[in-house]
């Protein structure tokens, strides 16, 4: 299940989608705007995407997810456009049996996510605003 | 052949624009990103470290393109 | 942050706790009642706790975590007493600059938590009731 | 010298009893397990698996008790 929105995440409504009866285990992750940045005070961000590509590669990368650990559900959503410290940029909901399989999956997600998925993120700070290259965290 | 090339972020304002035409006789990725690199100089700074998608998938140098596929831009991601 | 309680689990007051502004990931975790546990239908649970040890035990658990990774808060909330199938028995939040120190300090916290905190539960299906021990996963 | 110790979960049970008082002219931990087996064998089933706590942490065989101290049983936990 992934979701693209210009409006703010709830990863609730992430957690009760991927919810089963036979899952014990909800592994989820927050990616939130951090008021700085590689030494620089952060105002806010602009996200920009490639929709349709984006939903293709998480496809890829869920699909991948679970060929690894037997997972149930996994869910993302990512947030586009303007936001503000404090607010969520990225929510991942993972439900699996037992959670082993649950917080490595997520972890894969998270991390492929950041690595594969077509989505951009412009800084503005007090000083100027630039495209963000990764940082490697 | 006239391929339509979707740019973002970096490569977009360079551009100055969402979307590119490049004319060229090509059949591979890799042919194409000469062929850009030629006709788009604006480009240079973001193109070397780009990747080229073909019908929303990471192309491969030898990835084989055709005007009817959609084809994108990709600067370093930085999503999450 | 440590709490016991028998009223249900708000993984929302968690993060909300555990958010800051320098914080960019915030990891978590919720433990849910399956419907069955090796091989067999539960019922329902019941969870019973020394109370003061787990917390002790948990402060401990959350400084060994925190003196691994470079993780800014963890809250931990356990639920007592009678559960339902699909509510959350145990919830988890880690706030962190970065999100691998944040997801190994959850996957820590909670297989600790497993193997140390002193709360026991007995499963109750439709045949009988009995304490479970752990079933390894 | 008496020694109060709290019981949890199937050890309560097999006690009928939350607390149990054993009488024993023990120092160490080890000593009051081996007290604890002689005195109340109805918690046979489940004490060898079972650790003591000592104010509120878990004790190794040589921790030292006290009458003084808070005593646990601790049977297998499976919390989370």
């Amino acid at each position: 299940m992934i979701t693209i929105t210009a409006d703010p995440l709830d990863l609730n409504t992430l957690i009760a989608a991927v919810s089963a009866p036979h899952c014990g285990a909800i592994a989820s992750f927050l990616g939130v705007v951090r008021n700085h940045n590689q030494g620089r005070e952060v105002l806010f961000l602009e996200y920009e995407c490639y929709a349709p590509m984006v939903n293709q590669e998480m496809e890829r990368i869920i699909a991948e997810a679970q060929t690894q650990w037997p997972v149930h559900t996994i869910a993302v959503a990512h947030r586009t456009g303007k936001l503000l410290i404090g607010e969520a940029s990225v929510a991942i909901a993972v439900a699996s049996a037992h959670r082993h399989a649950g917080l490595q999956a997520l972890h894969y997600t998270i991390d492929e996510l950041k690595k594969r998925a077509p989505i951009w993120k412009k800084e503005t700070w007090s000083d100027g605003s630039s495209w963000i290259e990764q940082c490697g965290h | 052949m006239t391929f339509q090339v979707l740019l973002f972020a970096q490569l977009r304002e360079l551009a100055g624009s969402a979307t590119i035409s490049v004319s060229a006789n090509a059949q591979t990725a890799a042919q194409l990103l000469t062929a850009i690199a030629e006709q788009w100089p604006a480009l240079a700074p973001a193109l070397a470290s780009s990747r080229l998608a073909v019908n929303q998938a990471y192309a491969q140098a030898e990835t084989a393109i055709a005007p009817s596929d959609e084809l994108a831009l990709i600067p370093p991601v930085n999503g999450g």
